[in-house]
């Protein structure tokens, strides 16, 4: 007998003005230690039916179906006491945001110990002995204080790894992985795919991987499932389906995985470069409480930093999460003030500018927030949105601000009606397709991407891409794309920033640093990109952050001319390849 | 934390001292003085004398140092209206009442008022939500002194169950607790409601069902702790917010409270108490907020354990 | 695209306040409490053309204290007044207390608890320590002292309440837009190169609308109960004009036989106040575009 | 042990000595001390501590002898000096009722040692021995006896120990008359009183224990306490009357308490400075549509600054106050106001307070508002203002009309007259009523007296100095426990409860 059996199942949802269907005809099964994945565009009603096999969706939702069945128990006419045991122990779920999913109020071993109790009868002191075990297991070093640590307190990697923890204490013999990785950058991904792949074999639990990221379901499940506008479109072993796809928009999504793009033709301008920065760094001023003392601290967000964008020129911005990518991109726009350092726009320097000196050069540049959420006021519809930029500057009539807007609805993919919409109301990629039209209404020849298509999935990334592309080539666009999607990077730019603990470690044009990654932090980012073939599913090793300070590359003065130092320092290796290294006599 | 609470410290003073220059001021520029309220005028010599006497012939500024002096003594200086004790005394001995039935009060309201915003939160948009709101909204509206006669009305004159008013025996207490409990529980009703409504919608409550805990202990670990915080910061200020309450339900019950003189310093122009009382109530509130200020920050984890503020 | 998951909507262009309003219309209770506040600003509007008699008027000296009749729907008062135009009346001062108190409070918190809230530093500083002693001094105490210093009357009290409710919207929207001001649309606004001036005005005050509403909502009562309580302690609005604290005050005299004194006023203060709260919180609910579903 | 529970007037008092302070005085500091004489119930004036009075030849000099044996609840002897003491003290002390000993007592010297011009040695007052007290009076002073009806004796011995303190204490408060003190709570003024073991004069307690409770006092406080059990007698307001009697029919009292309700106007200040103004509003109030109605069972219709039963009444005058509205048009038409055109805005002031007043008087301002706005076209404004905000205005003349309300403080005419002499409570200031009055006050022969009297009131009409509105009724309900000549009512059919302190609470006995 199948762990899941779902026959039929309908969700729909009950809103102002009549019900929204979500979820139609789907029906699938998961054996016991089985590992399915399910794939499918962002909004394609992947959560929704594992919520509802779970009954965890909000109380406007609909279920029905021909058969829900988990472990043998019907869900749909299950009380809540039956839910309650069966909830934890035949089937636990891994959120997709971490941050959020633990009650901030209690500590993490609270919470744990909390849920192994409420399935077996075991004293406090033994359920917080087997939560230290299992964080052991999810490989938190120091588990033993994690234990007493508040969720605030956990990094989102450690806050993931504690939720998997968390969801394994009970022992389900089904794991559900929504997402589990998508806040992550590459590096802690790969790390984190690894772990749950292990303790599912460890444990010999069911997986069900919720994702849109084709390569994290090539690494990690056998059967697919792929899900397009709240219908099952094609379901199959994973090496069946991603070989010989059968539906078009499987294909359409296998097409895209495998897609190049051409690097940026002609020779760089010898004019200044569109955008420069020099020197830039930026120091937080750090407070925090230990006890009841406050101890006063500088953090080093961003440490002298030299980047140039050329004109009409595609650079990447690439690094571990808290890098101080953002916070570069974000003094380049002079959204935070650097604490050193020019920026040059144009051969301008910018940086001492007040607001009103300022404007000419805010038509000019853009950028795209990583968080497309809260990129978005919440309360304007999204002509509105859109044509914002076209009313600060007071451009045009209000309906001609309105009708462009409209348009570039239509130019980044969204049908027109969308216009009357909310942020609230639309899917992720949704959003960020709204935020880059709000970012190039004004036409501007500096653009900022941070993370654009982070939330995108393959299809509509593809479409994303081309029209940045399309853009640069008709507009001389320059972009500074930052982003965790290495194989993005690598199809779109022209040239690579490799950033790490806020400093650039190493600088190369795309194909060479693809080619030859000298740092050992790029070469560990590299290795952690995903496989796009299930075939190639490998084991990863990973380095800390001793290891790669200890393996920082070492050249001489004669390879690279620069003075020798003990200490590490940014030295040009090839043609535009610098590379942070140790430069011995 | 330490650092934090100084310069609340400081901040709460400087508002204190604004507080006392306001006060002091509008007391002074109410017409007519203690000694007006006479049938039969004084004479201008015998008034000059009391005048003297009070010190109220001193320039005001002049005054206004002398009792913060004072004050910063503990020296409150003595009421007019009652020149066998000094002020603190008075006060001491008038707040007793006013502290038990109060603070009764709002311990009994509070949790009540607890338990049904809970109740209402839970049962969002059921006949329970709309009884608890409307109740909640009627302790709100009602004001305390028609509360306090239909109370006595009913309890008292027609029922016969319980003494009407006075003071020292407990079962005399009952009624004007339930009276100043009114407040409280309309209040945090309101307030739990909406803070478990706003704890439900968050994600974490999703995943603490798909552990398999129980609603129950979900509702009553989880959403209660994590509802409360919040809740923590209004609940000194209200419990000083009862002191002017008094007024009525004190005056209403014949209880020997400070709220008659809340009223008759004003009234008789009795500076002294009338100053003390404000200050005293100022100080109060400074004293409340500050407290729920490091209250909350102790039971907030994200606060009290340090991380990202 | 996610075609089959778009809620049904015309592919006509509508205004947000078109799906505000029908947002509001489904919220039963909301629209009962604003009905029933619609039809008390009505009486009071109006309250010549529905009232049979004069309320200052002591036309039934002789029938003084009349219980509810036919001819007197909610009897006569002590001084041979027309209860029921008097309660008509009263909604005329109450609810103008209660509402220009509470407009007072709007007009004035908004644009303090803007600035504090997004400028930060000394603004805020000022602003807060301002607050800070209007939160510390109790509002009765204080009206109590203002009302001896003023002698009471209309104005003050609606001075009084505005005085102590702005503390509470100020506050509101203080917290709301220190917690907008770091989201990334108000950056994306300054990477517009908006002024500050345009981002309060177009994304942080939207954005605060809900706690200004119910900043706005807690308001009137607040006054109205003011005054209420004044007129228990002898401050309040002058008579003959009749209000519903007065009338309140006044009845509890005459609670033990002629209970309608006490009772049509009491009721109608609080039919009003929950009427607005009814009211103000679909109004929160329907302005909000993103409680969906809920 | 029979204890009484009685409500009784001010929340807040300073001292329990009726010689230190009136109007702050502690409840019941009357009843602790023996008056030279007081009233019984029906008005008459019977000796207390003096066994006897005589006035001199000249009318100047009145010696009083005092009852021997009584003695102060420490023991002490009660003499003389007591007394004597008492007046010098209030003389030098600032004395919030020094103006009684003057314009009631007429003290020879008082004046003179209150303004500090005067050393207290020279003021009017003798103890010629340990019984006998010698009263010299600027003028003769007829009824003088009634006034010593508020002169009690203050404990000589203690004053020299304690100062005034040793009045704001229990353990150090003595005695002199019926009762002793128990506790006195001060948040309220509420005090308990027994029977004085010490006590020697008339009218000795038949009650073991009383006690008086100010918050009994407002009839919305009092009478729910009074139908819990928890009060012998309750005062009523309006809306309380029908239910007390239909529960207690044969409980119901009420009392003419020798007060008046009156408007008195700034006479300086326009538009009150015309005196056709003046009379227009005299004639335009309906008395007896207001107490039938409005002030139903709380008050009789005034005509005169007396009231009906006072020494002095005189009804012929009263009965000139009628409702006239065409006369009261005609006046202010020839005050150049015909229908009220042009008349500016007033305020009228009243003091806002408990007790019979607090019940009349608002209600009364807004008929009378109702009432000129009908007849004489004047739209009047209403504004309650605080005792000190009230008496400032009046005195200071901050306003131009007001409602004054007023009690006897001794049972003569002159009292009431005496408020109008020669500036007075409302600065007044009227040749030739000033000099009727003094006339009148030093007058021997009471048929004459109350001639001078009812001239003075014609002149008062005529003047339009005032306008007599009502005399306020109490109502109250008592207990059928209570029994005795003190709840009986008198044969005008009033019964005086606590406002002859010292007859009633004497002459009651409860089961
Ligand atoms: N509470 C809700 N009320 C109304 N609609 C909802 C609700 N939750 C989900 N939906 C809708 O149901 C559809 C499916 O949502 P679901 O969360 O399953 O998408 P998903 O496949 O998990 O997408 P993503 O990859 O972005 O997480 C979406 O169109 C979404 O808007
Ligand atoms: N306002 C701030 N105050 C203090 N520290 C900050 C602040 N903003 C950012 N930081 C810190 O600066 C560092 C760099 O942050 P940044 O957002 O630039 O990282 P990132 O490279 O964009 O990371 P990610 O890939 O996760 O987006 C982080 O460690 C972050 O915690
Ligand atoms: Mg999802
Ligand atoms: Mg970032």
């Amino acid at each position: 007998m199948p762990l899941v059996e779902i026959e039929g199942l309908r969700v729909s949802f009950r809103q102002y003005g009549g019900k929204v269907d979500a979820v139609r005809h789907v029906s699938f099964r998961v054996s016991e230690g089985e590992s399915v994945g399910i794939v499918g565009e962002s909004g394609s009603g992947k959560s929704v039916s594992c919520s509802a096999l779970l009954r965890l969706l909000p109380a406007t939702a609909e279920v029905e179906a021909t058969t829900l069945r988990l472990d043998g128990v019907d869900v749909l006419k299950a009380n809540k006491e039956d839910l309650a045991r069966l909830r934890g122990r035949s089937a636990a779920m891994i959120f997709q945001d971490p941050m959020t999913a633990f009650d901030p109020v209690f500590t993490i071993g609270h919470q744990i110990a909390e849920t192994i109790r409420a399935h077996r009868k075991v004293g406090k002191r033994e359920a917080l002995a087997e939560a230290e075990q299992l964080l052991l297991r999810v490989e938190i070093k120091n588990a033993a204080d994690v234990l007493g640590y508040y969720p605030h307190q956990l990094s989102g990697g450690m806050l993931q790894r504690a939720m998997i923890a968390m969801a394994l204490s009970c022992r389900p013999k089904l794991l559900i992985a929504d997402e589990p990785t998508t806040a992550l950058d590459v590096t802690i991904q790969a790390q984190i795919l690894q772990l749950i792949k292990r303790v599912q074999a460890e444990f010999g639990m069911a997986l069900i991987m919720i994702t849109h990221d084709l390569g994290v379901i090539a690494e990690t499940v056998d059967r697919v499932v792929v899900m397009y506008g709240g219908e099952i479109m094609e379901e199959g072993a994973v090496t069946d389906v991603f070989e010989a796809p059968k539906n078009d928009y499987t294909k359409t999504l296998l097409a895209s995985l495998h897609s190049r793009f051409e690097p940026s033709k002609g020779a760089p301008d010898t004019v200044a470069p569109a955008l420069e920065l020099r020197g830039v760094a930026k120091s937080y001023h750090t407070r925090r409480r230990s006890g009841f003392r406050v101890v006063q601290g500088e953090f080093q967000a961003v440490q002298t930093v030299d980047v140039v964008l050329p004109r009409n020129r595609i650079v990447a911005l690439v690094g571990e999460s808290g890098s101080g990518k953002t916070t570069t991109g974000l003094m380049a726009m002079r959204l935070t003030e650097p604490s050193r350092g020019q920026i040059l726009v144009d051969g301008t320097d910018i940086s001492q500018l007040d607001p009103a000196a300022l404007i000419p050069f805010r038509r000019r540049m853009q950028i795209v927030f990583q968080n497309s959420y809260s990129a978005l006021d919440p309360m304007m519809t999204l002509a509105q949105i859109i044509a914002e930029p076209l009313h600060i500057h007071g451009l045009g009539t209000p309906r001609e601000q309105t009708e462009k807007a409209l348009n570039w609805l239509e130019r980044v993919g969204l049908p027109r009606n969308f216009g009357n919409r909310y942020a609230h109301e639309l899917s992720g990629g949704q959003r960020q397709r709204v935020a880059i039209a709000r970012a190039l209404i004004l036409e501007p020849t500096v653009l900022v991407a941070d993370e654009p298509t982070s939330a995108l999935d393959v299809t509509v990334k593809a479409q994303i891409i081309n029209l940045l592309k399309q853009l640069q080539a008709e507009l001389g666009l320059s972009i500074l794309f930052i982003s965790h999607d290495l194989s993005t990077v690598k199809s779109l730019t022209d040239s690579v920033v490799v950033m790490y603990r806020g400093r650039v470690v190493e600088e190369a044009p795309t194909e060479r640093l693809f080619a030859e990654p000298q740092h050992p932090y790029t070469r560990a980012l590299l290795d952690a990109i995903p496989a796009t073939n299930p075939r190639e599913k490998r084991l990863r090793t990973f380095l800390s952050a001793d290891e790669i300070k200890a393996r920082t590359p070492r050249y001489t003065v004669i390879q690279t001319g620069s003075a020798p130092n003990a200490a590490p320092q940014l030295v040009t290796i090839a043609p535009g390849h610098r590379v942070e290294a140790i430069v011995t006599p | 934390m330490t650092a934090h609470i100084i310069r609340r410290i400081l901040s709460v003073a400087f508002t204190f001292i604004v507080v006392s220059i306001i006060i002091f001021l509008m007391m002074h520029s109410v017409p007519g003085g203690p000694f007006d309220a006479n049938d039969m005028p004084v004479s201008e010599a015998v008034r000059a004398k009391m005048m003297a006497q009070w010190g109220l012939d001193q320039p005001l500024h002049v005054q206004y140092f002398n009792y913060m002096w004072g004050v910063l003594h503990l020296d409150f200086g003595v009421p007019f209206q009652s020149p066998g004790e000094t002020v603190v005394e008075l006060i001491s001995r008038a707040w007793v009442p006013s502290l038990i039935l109060g603070g009764s009060g709002v311990l009994i309201g509070a949790p009540l008022g607890i338990l049904l915003g809970m109740a209402a939160a839970l049962n969002r948009n059921t006949w329970i939500d709309y009884l608890a709101s409307t109740l909640a909204t009627l302790g709100l509206t009602i004001p305390v002194f028609v509360t306090s006669m239909l109370l006595i009305l009913i309890f008292a004159v027609w029922l016969n169950w319980l003494p009407a008013s006075g003071w020292p025996q407990p079962n005399r207490w009952i009624l004007p607790i339930a009276c100043y409990a009114a407040i409280p529980l309309a209040t945090y009703a309101r307030y739990t409601r909406s803070a478990v409504l706003d704890t439900l919608n968050r994600p974490f409550v999703t995943v603490l069902r798909a552990k398999g805990l129980s609603e129950r202990r979900i509702v009553f670990q989880h959403v209660m702790r994590n509802s409360a915080i919040p809740l923590v910061t209004v609940f000194l200020p209200m419990f000083i917010g009862t002191a002017t309450g008094s007024i009525f339900v004190e005056a209403m019950f014949r209880v020997p409270g400070l709220g008659a003189y809340f009223v008759s310093s004003i009234e008789v122009r009795d500076y002294t108490l009338q100053m003390a009382l404000m200050l005293l109530i100022t100080f109060m509130y400074c004293l409340a907020y500050l407290l729920s200020d490091i209250a909350y920050a102790l039971l907030n984890p994200r606060i009290r354990v340090g991380g990202a503020e | 695209m996610t075609d089959a998951t778009a809620p049904i909507t015309t592919t006509r262009q509508r205004s947000p306040l078109w799906f505000a309003w029908r947002r509001f219309l489904s919220n039963k209770a909301a629209v009962i409490g604003g009905v029933v506040l619609g039809i008390l600003i009505l009486m009071a509007v109006f309250a010549p053309l529905i009232t049979p008699y004069n309320p200052e008027a002591q036309s039934f000296l002789t029938e003084a204290l009349a219980f509810p009749s036919a001819a007197h729907w909610f009897g006569v008062d002590n001084l041979g007044r027309d209860f029921y135009s008097r309660i008509v009346y009263g909604a005329r001062v109450s609810l103008t207390i209660g509402f220009t108190a509470a407009l007072f409070s709007v007009l004035v918190g908004i644009p303090l608890g803007a600035l504090a809230g997004y400028f930060g530093g000394r603004t805020d500083w000022v602003i807060m320590r301002i607050i800070e002693v209007f939160s510390v001094v109790p509002p009765l105490l204080a009206a109590l002292l203002l009302g001896a210093l003023t002698r009471g009357g209309y104005g003050t009290i609606v001075f009084i309440a505005a005085l102590f409710g702005w503390v509470n919207v100020c506050l509101l929207v203080r917290a709301q837009i220190k917690a907008f001001r770091e989201k990334e649309f108000v950056r994306a606004a300054q990477a517009l190169g908006a002024s500050p001036w345009y981002i309060i005005r177009r994304h942080l005050i939207p954005n605060s609308i809900s706690p200004i509403i119910i900043g706005f909502v807690l308001a009137i009562p607040m006054a109205m109960m003011l005054e209420a309580s004044l007129s228990f302690l002898g401050v309040g609005v002058p008579p003959p004009t009749p209000t519903w604290g007065q009338m309140i005050n006044e009845g509890i005299d005459f609670m033990f036989f002629y209970w309608h004194l006490a009772v049509f006023p009491t009721a109608a203060l609080a039919i009003t106040v929950l009427a607005t709260s009814l009211f103000g919180d679909g109004l929160r609910d329907a302005l909000d575009p993103t409680l969906k579903g809920r | 042990q029979t204890t009484v529970v009685a409500p009784s007037g001010s929340t807040a008092g300073t001292y329990m000595d009726y010689m230190k302070t009136v109007y702050d005085r502690g409840t019941g500091s009357e009843l602790l001390q023996i008056p030279i004489a007081t009233f019984d119930k029906e008005f008459e004036l019977t000796p207390m501590a003096a066994e006897s009075w005589t006035q001199s030849e000249d009318g100047l000099t009145w010696t009083f002898k005092l009852r021997p044996g009584l003695v102060w609840s420490d023991g002490e002897p009660l003499t003389a000096e007591d007394f004597v003491f008492a007046l010098q003290r209030a003389a030098t002390s600032g004395y919030d009722f020094a103006w009684y000993w003057d314009f009631a007592g007429g003290i020879r010297g008082w004046k003179e040692v209150t303004e500090g011009t005067a050393d207290v040695s020279t003021l009017g007052l003798k103890a010629v021995d340990d019984v006998t007290i010698e009263v010299t009076t600027v003028a003769p002073k007829p009824y003088l006896p009634s006034v010593t009806s508020l002169w009690y004796p203050v404990p000589k011995h203690k004053v020299d120990e304690l100062g005034d303190d040793w009045a704001l204490d229990v353990a150090t408060i003595v005695s002199s008359g019926p009762f002793e003190i128990e506790s006195w709570e001060k948040s309220n003024n509420s005090v308990v009183l027994t029977k004085s073991d010490t006590y020697t004069g008339p009218w000795s307690p038949l009650i073991d224990r009383l006690e008086l409770d100010p918050t009994l006092n407002a009839p919305e406080v009092g009478l729910p306490a009074f139908l819990a059990g928890d009060a012998d007698y309750s005062f009523l307001n309006t809306g309380q009357v029908p239910v007390a009697t239909a529960r207690y029919p044969d409980g119901i009292r009420k009392n003419a308490v020798f007060a008046t309700s009156y408007i008195s106007y700034d006479l300086d200040a326009a538009p009150f400075n015309d005196v056709n103004v003046r009379r227009a509003f005299y004639y335009a109030v309906d008395r007896a549509e207001l107490t039938s109605t409005v002030l139903k069972d709380i008050a009789i219709p005034a005509g005169s600054i007396l009231p009906p039963g006072y020494p002095g009444y005189n009804p012929d005058i009263a009965a000139e106050a009628v409702f006239d509205p065409e006369r009261a048009k005609q006046f202010l038409a020839d005050a150049g106001f015909p229908n009220g055109e042009g008349f500016p805005e007033v305020e009228i002031w009243y003091r806002e307070e408990g007790g019979y007043n607090g019940a009349i008087v608002p209600a009364m301002a807004q008929y009378l508002q109702a009432e000129f706005k009908e007849v004489l076209g004047i739209s009047l404004n209403i504004r309650a203002l605080p005792g000190p905000e009230w008496m400032d205005g009046l005195r200071g003349k901050k306003n131009n009309i007001f409602i004054a309300p007023y009690e006897y403080d001794y049972l003569d005419p002159s009292n009431f007259y005496g408020i109008f002499y020669n500036g007075g409570r409302h600065g007044y200031f009227i040749p030739e009523y000033d000099e009727i009055i003094a006339k009148a006050d030093s007058e021997s022969d009471w048929d004459t007296r109350y001639k001078l009297y009812a001239e003075a009131e014609q002149l008062m009409i005529d003047q339009g100095l005032i306008v007599p509105l009502v005399h306020p009724v109490t109502i109250a309900v008592v207990s059928d426990q209570l029994t005795g000549d003190g709840v009986a009512p008198n044969s005008l059919g009033f019964t005086q409860l606590d406002r002859l302190g010292h007859y009633f609470f004497t002459h009651i006995t409860k089961q």
